[in-house]
């Protein structure tokens, strides 16, 4: 039998102006297992505090009752109170009978009997209160960063800047991401190779910083400050420790058949390639599907040619297990195929090009080293036609719903760029809207309208086609309402970017929520925005939501400070009220698992004893007290009932209900 | 039919004597042609009892739960409706398919002896099976539908799991609605559904069959027995008691329920109990898109999965006021 | 207290979430926002966290209409348990009003820790229905109302 | 019938909503009848929505629409101008109650630019 | 013989009730169960039986023993027995007559069962000779003859009338108060549908089991026979059986939380149930085979054993049409009960 204190408060008048507070202590008195009932004016005041801690000592309490204010006002107060006197601070419940009772009652009959069933309840909620202890659990300081884009780039810098390790694992064969293929940036037109590639270099000098191209998360285990991650270190075929990045090898390989990435497939590479000057690590790769010698043993050139030996025909994938404290997801975007926007003729007409592609075109160490040429017949386009919001704000299903914000700025940033470089050309940019948010950003694209004279036509175009040389782009000018059909020489389409279909797997695996579009779920819309809802789980970049990089950036760094935060721990504590499983009962059924947000629920089997001698094994289901929240989702989905969450279990919540009705 | 109790006899035979199983859930004869009851044979010896029939209606998934647990592998013949309910019990783990070797069994509707009796045969001492008659005594002729458990009549079940099938016909399409009584309950006015169920449900004896019968209802468990749940009774003391158990019960096997409709054929009180399982399926269909519980052995069911567009509760509420 | 026990007045149990309704009613609380005492508040962390066995429950003890009140959806604590809440309610209230009972004795209602005043509007509303409906005939046990 | 409802029934007729548009010109961008039309396909939609019929029942373009359905292919929001165009044909050809198109009428109508589809299903659709 | 004509048994009823409480087998959402008569009831006596056995009179599926009202730390206890008047249950088969003397020798003997005592007392029991008796009837084996039920009032039903055959004072007292009833010349044809009945009886393919086996001294060898386990495989450990069951009579005590206190009431419970006889937490039978083999021992050899020899079954036959599995006692009786069976 538990002994109880009920302790009312008069909140000043605040409470007891209307509500009886010396009735309700008589009342509450007379309550089973109600040992000592108390009233006085500011239970929150150190005075207050110190007749609830004497009680505890002098009757030797097992539980406390306050009658206040909201637990959300001081719930924690009177926790530490009683953990002080030395019991249990989850022995303690609030009747809140000031926001719940006397601010919205005027009657002093009504509102005092109110609080006396608000202060039952509590009672009632009490006696079944076991003592919780949140447990702990230690941080492994070392930090995951998938993808090596600009997005993880700086959030590497900025955690190894901490004093923490960082690994950074890239799927391709070098950092750098998308915006290492672009050539200026908005709104101040300058050198994205020059901005990025310090920085590339910093990751790679920087000795915390690990990193791992070429790789792939094979697997991830474990929870918040304890992640178990295996990592595919796919096979590339030269030595990455000894190969100097000499070049020497590229020039010799006889198979130079292989569509450059970088460049967008715009032109060829070797089999064996370094994918761009100032790539991170400066270390070639061959490309199996290409290299003559490991598609039919005839070749080894290259391998005759390094001076240092670092090709290896044979080299295997390769898995590497590493423990991490958190994980950062910079997984990124690419441009969505156009394969459903045939009006537009991307897929017949070598003219027509991705701005992406359009980026290398313009970019003096793409494929045409800086001119500007058309693609089909290498002449110099004079008419030049953007069309934007192509796959973006689309609901027909053939684009993305979402608007993509970042190429109405690069399309006036491409526009003003031609008209800059090449006077003579003459530039149309057909638009829906013109979005440019942002500090300049309309500035920037106000220069493009007037001070270099690029035409911007509302509307959307309908059809792209061929007439002899030209390029007929024809579209609805809707301020002059009319139809107009633009001869042009190249087609620059803006199209939609998505999130990197890679992450789709990477979510599953880090069980982090994923929306219908595929973008990570952040654990709050406005409050938690570089978080994923599991914990230990950090989104940065476009991987949550399409980005430009100052915002990309600066959301990098945001996700850095947090898992700073996070390692900067010894040990995390968790929280006390979290769901656990009667394995007495528990059908290993998995449905719980289907509703837990946070993946905290996993399966083990388990032998149990059936008496006689005999036992069995089952399959039960377990909590990670570590990951769980405390929301409660499982144990409602659970039909046994296996499932209860601690501070909020089933027999509480129905010992209240029962209190409530009590009449 | 007789041609089908000897295929499935054989195939049971067969399964044994190859050493493909050890075991066999089939069905034992009893004293008269309709009350036979599933059963574990070892032997091909033990087979001498083996029987198949129109009154084989029993669901054996639930079986498995615990026979898949033993030693070696165990067969297992199962009607198109039984797939779907083994099915669910794969995808929650409750079976160890590994141990089980299921064969899919032709089914043209089993029988419900109480309509043969309501029928005018007063003792049902054989039934020789067709397609869409049957003949009873060796004399009656009936029509099969007449004589069909509810749930057969409006069956379009096929079999979705099962290394094989034994079949010997097609089996006939069934073109009534099953939602049909649902929809008649949801056109009454709450008054009438309320006097409809109170009757209904104050039959209930809590005999529990309606439970345990039932292949999602696999707890180790029930929050009913356990004193734990504060819920927990051994009879309904009011007329409340008989609402929750049924309310709850639906809604436990809420998306996971196979529409199997043993409840109802078990029911001691011939209490429709299939109402209330199909009438969440029903709302689950229209709400959620159309969820057939056990069709696979991975998709997530209809309470645990959810869309950022789903209708609100209070548009949700099926029925007339 | 006997004599006020006496006159039978609807009661009204309201679950709400911990992040945002137990909030919204503290506003409503902090800004003098009234309701009927009669509306009594359950704290659950997450509107999840509701089993349809203490929605009937409370009925059986003698509720007239519970109430049940979460984040908007998109905005749970837990950025997912209103949505299952959504579907599980949609179905325990359909059945309800399957077998005959009135289906405005049962409510969802989304209220942000910002919407005091809807907090209180709603518990004005729902307490106006209730008061029109009566006495819960229908789900009652009278062994509790001895 | 008043002009609310009508709009309402247009609406329904065509099973489209116009407040998807978010006015990219798409659908006109795209209109091989363009030069023919008084309203074009976007205005349609908005006109729609803005209540507008006098000027829609009015428009020439209901009959110089070829229903190729270009603009419903096109559009990105799934709205779809040519159902609606097609529901105020329907509500004019309601309207009038009597035949729109007489089999001797054709011979001036005629040119050789129309395609022998549109004839068909002209006829099909404007003759009772 | 006092009699009724079958299409008048409305009056009957509605004189009956007048007097007292009269509860006769009443068809309801297609279910034959005993209801009390309100005028508006679907009476049917020509079913042979009622879902529910009529024990349900003396032994309700539940039954208040006793409250305990709580005010702060005070509790009251308040006697929950009601007071019964006299009542009639009409329609009564003989296999469920039978089943009260069996129910007697448990809830009689001290230390008395005052809540069934009471009931018993106060009833009056019409009972029903079986026109058609079912397949699944077995009574003659336990030496019940349905031709002729006792109970207080024997009736029967032929040649368009009910024929009453008084056996008891009470039963007398009834019948001759009733004003509805007439005088018919009926003895002749009630003997000439009692031979029917017997003939009948003597064909069902149940009436001549082998119980020879259920002794107490063979106790130990049924007990171990190997037959339970394929018997008890297909058991669903439902309660189906137990409480269609005239003669099962376990119960269980269990305490309600009211809004004012405690209820104490009892309730029926199943030996089949795997949380039945929880002794420290635990049911000592532990798997179904036990329990399955305690309930059928318990009906043929237990019971016997302590009460000369009379078997707690009275073969009405209705696990044998309810099991929802088709397991039953005959099952039961036949594979273990003796060399006849075969």
């Amino acid at each position: 039998m538990q002994k109880i204190g009920v302790f009312v408060c008069w909140c000043g008048s605040n409470i007891s102006a209307t509500v009886d507070v010396k009735k309700v202590a008589e009342v509450l008195k007379a309550e089973p297992g109600v040992v000592v009932s108390e009233n006085y004016q500011y239970m929150c005041s150190e005075n207050g505090q110190a007749l609830i801690r004497n009680a505890i000592k002098e009757h030797g309490l097992t539980g406390v009752v306050v009658c206040s204010c909201s637990p959300r006002m001081h719930e924690a107060t009177f926790r530490k109170t009683c953990e002080s006197a030395g019991i249990n601070p989850y022995m303690v419940e609030i009747a809140n009978i000031r926001e719940q009772c006397s601010w919205i009652h005027k009657d002093i009959e009504e509102a005092t009997e109110k609080a006396i069933i608000l202060g039952r309840t509590a009672i009632a909620k009490l006696k079944l209160n076991a003592p919780l202890t949140a447990g702990e659990s230690a941080v492994t300081k070392r930090a995951l960063v998938i993808g090596g884009g600009i997005a993880g780039i700086q959030s590497a810098l900025d955690i190894a800047e901490a004093g923490f390790e960082v690994d950074i694992v890239e799927q391709s064969p070098t950092i750098g991401g998308n915006m290492a293929k672009l050539d200026k940036t908005f709104p101040t037109l300058d050198c994205a190779a020059c901005i990025l590639t310090p920085k590339m270099v910093d990751c790679a000098q920087n000795d915390k910083i690990d990193i791992m191209t070429f790789s792939e998360i094979e697997s991830v285990k474990g929870f918040v400050g304890n992640f178990k991650v295996e990592i595919r270190r796919k096979a590339r075929f030269v030595n990455e420790k000894t190969c100097t990045g000499c070049g020497v090898c590229m020039q010799k390989c006889p198979a130079k058949k292989g569509l450059n990435e970088f460049n967008m497939g715009l032109n060829n590479r070797p089999a064996i390639y370094i994918p761009f000057a100032q790539a991170i690590p400066n270390v070639a790769i061959i490309d199996p599907e290409q290299c003559l010698k490991i598609k039919n043993g005839k070749c080894g050139l290259c391998s005759m040619n390094c001076q240092v030996n670092a090709i290896d025909y044979t080299m295997k994938d390769e898995i590497v297990e590493r423990e991490y404290g958190a994980i950062v997801v910079a997984t990124g975007y690419k441009p969505i195929s156009l394969e459903n926007f045939n009006e537009y003729g991307y897929d017949t007409y070598k003219d027509v090009v991705t701005s992406l592609e359009f980026e290398r075109i313009m970019n003096a160490a793409g494929p045409t080293n800086g001119q500007l040429v058309r693609p089909s017949d290498g002449k110099h386009p004079h008419v030049i036609t953007f069309i934007q919001c192509v796959g973006s704000r689309d609901t027909s299903g053939c684009g993305k719903p979402y608007c993509s914000k970042i190429c109405c700025m690069y399309t006036a940033k491409h526009a003003m760029l031609l008209r800059e470089k090449y006077p003579d050309t003459e530039v149309h940019v057909f638009y829906i809207d013109v979005r440019t948010p942002g500090k300049n950003y309309d500035e920037f694209f106000r220069r493009a309208v007037e001070q270099y004279d690029v035409d911007y036509i509302k509307g959307m175009v309908g059809k792209v086609y061929k007439e002899g040389d030209k390029l007929m782009v024809q579209g609805s000018d809707l301020i002059n309402d009319e139809q107009v059909i633009i001869p042009s020489d190249m087609v620059v389409l803006a199209a939609a970017i998505e999130p990197n279909p890679s992450v789709r797997k990477i979510a599953t695996m880090l069980t982090a929520s994923i929306d219908t579009n595929n973008f990570l779920t952040e654990a709050h819309a406005k409050l938690r925005p570089v978080e994923s809802p599991t914990a230990g789980i950090f989104l940065s970049g476009v991987c949550q939501g399409p980005k430009d990089i100052p915002e990309t950036v600066s959301q990098a760094s945001a996700c850095a400070a947090k898992v700073i935060g996070l390692l900067a721990k010894d040990t995390l504590k968790c929280n006390a009220c979290v769901a656990h499983s009667d394995e007495m009962i528990c059908t290993g059924c998995s449905v719980c698992e289907n509703v837990c947000p946070y993946g905290a629920i996993t399966y083990v089997d388990k032998e149990f004893r059936l008496g006689g001698g005999k036992t069995e094994v089952r399959r039960v289901a377990q909590v990670n007290p570590a990951v769980c929240q405390g929301c409660g989702a499982c144990t409602v989905t659970c039909p046994s009932g296996a499932m209860d969450l601690k501070g909020f279990s089933t027999k509480q919540i129905m010992a209240e209900v029962d209190a409530v009705c009590k009449r | 039919m007789q041609r089908l109790e000897n295929a499935v006899l054989s195939k049971a035979k067969e399964l044994l004597e190859s050493g493909k199983v050890s075991r066999v859930l089939g069905w034992t004869k009893g004293e008269f042609c309709y009350d036979v009851s599933p059963c574990v044979f070892n032997t091909v010896d033990e087979l001498k009892n083996f029987v198949y029939n129109g009154f084989c209606g029993a669901n054996l998934s639930k079986y498995l739960i615990n026979e898949s647990k033993k030693e070696g592998k165990i067969a297992v013949f199962l009607k198109p409706c039984d797939t779907y309910s083994y099915n669910q019990l794969v995808k929650e783990h409750r079976i160890k398919v590994e141990n089980v070797y299921a064969v899919g069994v032709e089914c043209q509707g089993k029988f419900d002896i109480e309509k043969f009796y309501a029928k005018g045969v007063g003792f049902v001492a054989s039934v020789e099976e067709g397609l869409t008659e049957v003949k009873v005594n060796g004399e009656t002729v009936l029509n099969r539908n007449d004589v069909k458990l509810e749930r057969c009549l409006v069956c379009n079940k096929k079999h979705v799991a099962g290394e094989e099938i034994v079949e010997l016909n097609e089996k006939l399409p069934s073109d009534s609605d099953r939602f049909e009584m649902v929809k008649k309950l949801e056109a009454m006015t709450a008054d009438e559904r309320f006097a409809f169920w109170k009757k209904e449900l104050s039959k209930c004896i809590r005999c529990n069959a309606c439970r345990n019968v039932c292949p999602a209802c696999n707890c180790t468990k029930c929050v009913f027995d356990n004193p734990n749940s504060e819920v927990s009774a051994k009879a309904n003391a009011t007329s409340f008691e008989e609402q929750m158990f049924h309310i709850i019960r639906a809604f436990h096997v809420a998306g996971r329920c196979t529409d199997c409709g043993e409840c109802s054929r078990v029911c001691p009180q011939n209490i429709p109990l299939h109402l209330l399982n199909r009438k969440f399926i029903s709302d689950i269909d229209k709400l959620y898109g159309e969820y057939q519980a056990g069709e696979d052995t991975t998709s997530k069911g209809p309470l645990t999965s959810f869309t950022k567009e789903d209708a609100e509760p209070s548009d949700a509420v099926g029925g007339n006021k | 207290m006997q004599e006020i026990n006496k006159e039978r007045k609807p009661l009204i149990v309201a679950f709400c979430c911990n992040w945002c309704s137990y909030a919204g009613a503290d506003l409503a609380g902090s800004s003098r926002l009234s309701y009927p005492a009669n509306v009594k508040i359950i704290r659950v962390p997450c509107s999840c966290r509701v089993n349809p066995l203490f929605i009937l429950k409370a009925f059986q003890r003698g509720a007239d209409g519970v109430i049940l009140c979460g984040c908007h959806p998109g905005d749970c604590h837990y950025t997912t348990g209103n949505y299952y809440t959504r579907r599980r309610m949609s179905l325990l209230f359909s059945m309800l009003d399957y077998l005959g009972i009135e289906r405005e004795r049962t409510r969802v209602e989304w209220v942000s820790a910002a919407e005091g005043a809807k907090f209180s509007n709603v518990m004005n509303d729902f307490a106006k229905t209730i008061n029109e409906l009566g006495e819960n005939k229908r789900l009652e046990d009278l062994r509790c109302k001895d | 019938m008043e002009k609310s409802e009508q709009i309402k029934l247009i609406k329904e007729r065509s099973g489209t909503d116009a407040k998807k548009c978010m006015k990219c010109g798409k659908c006109s961008g795209r209109c091989p009848a363009y030069a023919d039309m008084d309203i074009k396909p976007h205005q349609f939609v908005s006109y729609i929505e803005k209540g507008e019929i006098d000027k829609l029942l009015n428009s020439k373009s209901l009959f110089t629409c070829l229903t190729c359905f270009a603009c419903v292919e096109r559009c990105p929001r799934g709205v779809a101008p040519a159902a609606i165009i097609e529901a105020v044909r329907q509500e004019v050809i309601r309207m009038q109650g009597e035949n729109r198109v007489k089999a001797e009428e054709i011979p001036e109508i005629v040119d050789d630019k129309i395609p022998q589809q549109l004839l068909v299903s002209m006829f099909r659709k404007y003759n009772k | 013989m006092k009699a009724i004509l079958k299409d008048k048994l409305n009056l009957l009823y509605e004189e009956i009730s007048k007097k007292c409480e009269l509860y006769l087998p009443t068809k309801e959402k297609g279910a034959l169960n005993f209801k009390k008569f309100d005028g508006e009831n679907e009476v049917d006596i020509e079913s042979l039986q009622t879902v529910k056995s009529a024990k349900d009179f003396f032994f309700p599926q539940t039954e208040d023993m006793v409250n305990f009202k709580t005010e702060g730390k005070n509790i009251e206890i308040i006697d929950a027995r009601e007071k019964i008047e006299t009542y009639v249950i009409f329609g009564v088969r003989a296999c469920d007559y039978k089943s009260f003397e069996i129910l007697d020798r448990v809830f009689l003997v001290e230390p008395v069962d005052t809540m069934y005592k009471n009931r018993r007392e106060n009833a009056v029991i019409f009972t029903l000779a079986c026109n058609n008796p079912h397949a699944s009837c077995f009574c003659k084996n336990f030496g019940i003859d349905a031709s002729s039920p006792k109970g207080d009032v024997e009736c029967y039903d032929v040649d368009g009338y009910l024929f009453f055959n008084p056996l008891t004072e009470k039963g007398a007292q009834i019948v001759n108060g009733l004003t509805c009833l007439e005088e018919v010349k009926g003895e002749d044809k009630v003997d000439a549908l009692k031979k029917d009945i017997t003939k009948k009886i003597e064909k069902l393919p149940f009436s001549n089991l082998d119980l020879s086996k259920f002794k107490g001294e063979n106790l130990m060898e049924l007990f171990n026979r190997p037959e339970w386990e394929e018997l008890s495989e297909a058991c669903l450990g439902c309660g189906t059986c137990t409480f269609v069951c005239p003669t099962c009579q376990c119960f269980d005590i269990r305490d309600f939380k009211t809004n004012s206190g405690i209820k104490r009431f009892r309730c029926w419970d199943s030996c089949m149930y795997s949380d039945f006889t929880q002794m420290a937490a635990e049911n000592p039978r532990k798997t179904q085979m036990q329990r399955y083999r305690q309930r059928f021992m318990h009906k043929l050899c237990y019971y016997p054993s302590n009460n000369d020899g009379i078997y707690s079954c009275v073969g009405c036959g209705r696990c044998v049409k309810k099991c929802p599995q088709s397991l039953n006692i005959v099952k039961v009786i036949k594979k273990i009960g003796g060399e006849k069976n075969d």
